[in-house]
């Protein structure tokens, strides 16, 4: 996996390695910040998974083993910056302030959102693959309308990259110097089809075709992540229009809740991405080079749980909308069937009518 | 008030031009609607005018067309997009479905998708395959969407410019063999609200809707039907989705006898749902089932033979006489 | 008569199964289909039973799927595409209402487009946004295309191999919330042809109308509208374009009285075009009204309140009311 | 426009290059031959033209300045090979022996076909940009289930390089190594756009970024086209998977009879390319090298008349087709909307019945 062409600054074993091109800006402070964010990721998603266990969710998208692309790239942004995510960007929500029991909302099926994508810069998931690859474009294309200084940052899978939406928005992307900095994860999966079904040779080479850089960064290795991600929005806010960064990685669990990956892949493959946790290898490094000490692993521990904690709270206590609501953003101007749909819903008694 | 004569196209070009005076948000994007203007040259000389940033000449991709015009939405733009034909929709498609009509919804109200999605639409110009299609049964069966649809020049200069003010996301269905008829138009009111129908011709024995270039085919044979004693009253739909349908129970009232004219096929289409919500609205009021005068259940035929799928004069009068003979 | 119980997943399974065996131009195509056997283990072991070469895992790009499907029509195969959800079917529109539908007349009969594209529809299963839709309507209203969808495990077990061996492209609707009811299936004998309609509760006062998943709710309904003295029949439509109003009609004659039961939105839908036919062709047996019983002009909610969106029991049977009550 | 990415033989003064990988393979009397289809196709295209001025025809898309491209990939086909073309491959159909009458029905629109395609083994004209580069992809695969040798070719503009569909077809074809070889001519103008709208880089490049060969070869040299093609082709059949070959050409005319290029581009472009016509250069060499005398292009000159003069008689006599003929292949089997819309037809009048 390692290779010329993979920017990797810390190994699997957590130690630094130079690169011609990148090298980590990071204080050691700084790393333990990121890596503190990987831990609390890791932590909700784990309750996440649990409370789906528990019959508390409808579904749930594991993010773990992908903590390292998504807290890098997500670090990276600047806050007047925006996010286009697909589903599974639970770390980069982490990075942009989404409070975490928001981006369960969805996956509790109390709502298709989950939160205010304008107060934190951040849109809601977006289910269809590839849909918002373009509207991260479009949304460039403000930005370049605005005279702003900003950069626009979208998400998609190894299996999202087969979808004309996102080729489609390449084009655009390159035809107009577009600032957006796409991050695609390449976690080897698309449910059961590993990723040499969507490409027979590295992804990160499309962005090539079209005209633009791709990159293909060690997608467990933060430090790799931050520095290109940085760099490649930097260059995008100035006039240097898009770039591609595939971060090579490994989706841990399974695709869903719903998914069963005992019955397309074997266990040797899980056991050698192991080796190559993200947060493990952040670890080590801090131990090592900055002699970080247990009690602060320990204090970033709990704090994960209270993180946990007060999100399991947060769910339980998040109860089914009233039914009614979903007349109420259907459409923003009055509409006679969603008054006809409202008064038919209080009719029958199914709703006591609007909040 | 000042009224002056202007073809559809050419209201078309002038209502967008007022719309982007006033709003600098609003931009136009699609396929040649640039230097050329577009190919029916709705936007003729908007580009020149207002500037490449505004008038954006768009990679041949449909999808990412309206795709980017969402985007642009969610920056607070309000984007007016030329499909350069009908039958070319079909691409965007998905875009349209699961996100135009939906975004609002997904983020409670944050975003307004205030993009309109101008449509060239129907048949009756000799064009080959997939430049004469009535596609406005699709988008009106997807909640989220609106759709509207100009008979005149005088609705298409108001029409626009008030699709573009609004909030929801708009599919301005635009009948393309009259862009040439010349009318009249007022350049000071609007004629009425965007979701209003308005009756162009009033009749006492049967009731025939219509929208886009069927207008001008019911009310020719409204007038052939009189010259044999029936009174056609005419209700041009103008909103497609949703329907304005207080004026059509209000005529129906008075003639209880319906006849759609519109060029999609019939199956699920929008004469069948002015059929069956009237048949519920209407119920004591109508003497004769209501009929829909519809293209063929086939795909759009070679323009040779268009003039014998699309609702002709004949074929109305048919379907008149249908529902005057069916108490006998 | 060979007839075993199981599920209506197993049964397509089954079905698609006996497909392949007896034909070797019959292929699977669609995302997660071969090892994983789809999300829904509709092709449970086919990959392994009949290689990669006919059970093809495809990279996820729904309007590839179904264009490639039709090049290998054109080349003489038979490929039954899987769409993982209904919600994702709209990136192929394109190819489905240009190619899929056109190409048999396109190419004056040379190429027939013999394939079969399955879609799990409907909602009722507790899922995210985008796997809950109907989009059936949109399928019917295209001119080219044929609509089926099936509400038993032994529909389910024939009707998919009788859409293989048809000639037409055919949208084929599979109810995902009953994937997992079992039933009888006859496996030597075809409960009736493709495109008939089936009465599955007799009765004398109203005629429901229903199809996939709404069969049951229908006949639920039906069950309890007997308790308050109302027979209700209850027809399955199965064939969703055409319509066979056959058997509609027959039963109209009787009952006077039609309610429709439906997960989509009403607005020109399935409902629209059953209840505007059979306004024409019943117009004189009709006692009341058609009525339509729907999912709301909403986009589909999320899915804790889906059983609100989606027609319940009451709501059936608050429109039998409607009907029942109608000429008091 | 001529540089080391550009395939040559065949200089516009008519002169030979020579080229590191390629190199002609044809005799004169071959070379004759293709000039012969160049200039038929060319009369063909003018004759169009002029019935379409004259009203016999709804529209015409001029195929004048692409003959080279089209002759030279045209001829490289085996007769088992297969053609999905989009709607301006009159030369391409010239090759596979389509009656020029038949490539007019379309355009006279008295068909949405025009000819068998099975008898040509050229499927009829698609006109939604880029959905036939699928269905190429699709009918390889049957070829490759088939175990057959036979190679598929696709046709797409510089404008339709943008479609979903196009890309889409790209990862198929790469990743079933499908036995596909896409001819993109880029004619420079998608309509009123330039191919710089579409593209900030060569369009060959595309090809490279999803891990297949990408060529551009110089569209108005007959020699160069008809020997990267037919390489392309050769590799295909034997399971060597796609190549795109971007033919880097012109449109000399308008985009269709509706067209008017004078609003979008200017005269000093078309003169340039002028000096670059395909059928010129190779008369040049044919006079020069092989010593082809006026009196044999004379003969060709008159063979070009009498094709043009059928074409015209031919496309004189087409009726408008009975109306009911729209009911004939709606659908392969029986349905009652069939029956209902023929019925009516017949009562009003219409038509007096199936033919
Ligand atoms: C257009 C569309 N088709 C199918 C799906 C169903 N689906 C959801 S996730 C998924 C796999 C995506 O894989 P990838 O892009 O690699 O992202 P990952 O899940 O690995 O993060 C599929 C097929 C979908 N959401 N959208
Ligand atoms: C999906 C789609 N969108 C738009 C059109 C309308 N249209 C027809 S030809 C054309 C330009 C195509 O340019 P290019 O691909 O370069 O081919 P060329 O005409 O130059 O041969 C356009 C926009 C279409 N046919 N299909
Ligand atoms: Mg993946
Ligand atoms: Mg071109």
């Amino acid at each position: 996996m390692v290779g010329e062409e993979l920017v990797q600054l810390l190994t699997p074993e957590g130690e630094r390695v130079s690169h011609p091109e990148y090298e980590s800006s990071l204080s050691g402070e700084e790393i333990l910040s990121f890596y503190r964010d990987m831990v609390i990721v890791r932590r909700i998603c784990n309750e996440a998974t649990s409370l789906q266990r528990q019959g508390q969710l409808a579904l749930w998208a594991p993010v773990q083993g992908q903590e390292a692309a998504q807290i890098g790239a997500g670090r990276a942004l600047a806050p007047s910056d925006f996010t286009f995510p697909s589903y599974r960007e639970h770390g980069i929500a982490w990075t942009r302030g989404v409070p975490p029991a928001d981006m369960l909302r969805v996956f509790r099926a109390t709502s298709t959102g989950g939160w205010d994508p304008q107060k934190y810069r951040h849109n809601v998931p977006t289910v269809v693959l590839g849909n918002q690859a373009l509207h991260a474009v479009g949304y460039a294309m403000g930005v370049q309308r605005d005279g702003a200084e900003e950069a626009v940052m979208t998400f998609f899978g190894d299996g999202a990259s087969s979808q004309g939406d996102v080729l489609e928005s390449f084009v655009w992307a390159a035809s107009f110097n577009a600032p957006v900095v796409y991050i695609l994860q390449n976690n080897q999966w698309a449910i059961s089809e590993p990723s040499s079904l969507q490409a027979k040779i590295p992804l990160y080479h499309r962005a090539h075709g079209f005209g633009f850089p791709g990159i293909r960064v060690d997608g467990n290795d933060v430090l790799a992540m931050y520095e290109v991600t940085r760099r490649a929005l930097e260059s995008a806010r100035v006039g240097g229009g898009p770039t591609l960064i595939e971060a090579y990685t490994y989706r841990m669990g399974a695709h869903t809740t719903s998914d069963d990956p005992t019955r397309y892949r074997i266990d040797a493959e899980v056991e050698m991405w192991k080796h190559r946790d993200p947060v493990e290898r952040t670890k080590r490094l801090l131990t090592r080079e900055y002699k970080v000490k247990k009690a602060a692993f320990e204090t970033i521990g709990e704090e994960a749980e209270a993180v946990a904690l007060q999100l399991r709270a947060d769910v339980l206590a998040m109860d089914a909308p009233d039914p009614i609501s979903m007349f109420d953003y259907a459409y923003a101007a009055e509409h006679p069937l969603i008054e006809e749909g409202r008064r038919e819903m209080i009719e029958l008694g199914i709703s006591g009518g609007p909040a | 008030m000042t009224s002056t004569t202007m073809t559809m196209a050419r209201a078309l070009n002038e209502g967008l031009r007022r719309a982007m005076e006033r709003d600098k948000r609003v931009l136009l994007m699609g396929e040649d609607i640039g230097k050329l203007g577009g190919v029916f040259r709705i936007t003729d000389g908007l580009q020149k005018d207002f500037g490449e940033d505004r008038v954006i000449d768009a990679p041949l991709a449909e999808s990412a067309i309206v795709g980017t015009a969402v985007g642009l939405a969610v920056r607070g733009y309000r984007t007016v997009v030329e499909i350069q034909f009908d039958g070319f929709v079909y691409p965007a498609f998905d875009q349209i479905v699961s996100q135009v009509a939906k975004l609002h919804t997904r983020t409670d109200g944050v975003y307004t998708m205030g993009l309109v999605i101008r449509l060239p639409f129907q048949g009756g110009i000799g064009a080959i395959e997939h430049h004469s299609e009535s596609p406005e049964a699709y988008f009106a069966h997807t909640a989220g969407l609106r759709v509207v649809s100009c008979s005149t020049p005088n609705d298409a200069y108001w029409m626009i410019q008030q699709s573009i003010e609004h909030d929801d996301p708009i599919i301005f269905c635009e009948p393309k063999s009259r862009y040439w008829e010349k009318g009249e138009v007022d350049l000071d009111n609007p004629p009425r609200g965007l979701f209003e129908a308005e009756v162009r011709r009033a009749g006492t024995d049967v009731t025939l809707i219509a929208w886009g270039s069927q207008v001008k085919t019911a009310l020719r044979a409204a007038e052939a039907a009189e010259t044999e004693g029936v009174s056609a009253e005419v209700i041009d739909a103008r909103t497609l989705a949703p329907f304005d349908f207080g004026p059509m129970v209000a005529s129906l009232e008075k003639t209880g006898r319906l006849v759609v004219v519109q060029e999609s096929p019939k199956t699920a289409s929008l004469g069948s749902e002015i059929v069956a919500e009237l048949s519920e609205r209407c119920f004591y009021s109508l003497r004769a089932p209501g009929m829909r005068v519809s293209g063929y259940h086939v795909p759009y035929p070679p323009s040779r033979i268009e003039d014998a799928y699309r609702p002709s004069v004949d074929r109305v009068l048919d379907a008149i006489d249908r529902v005057m003979g069916f108490e006998s």
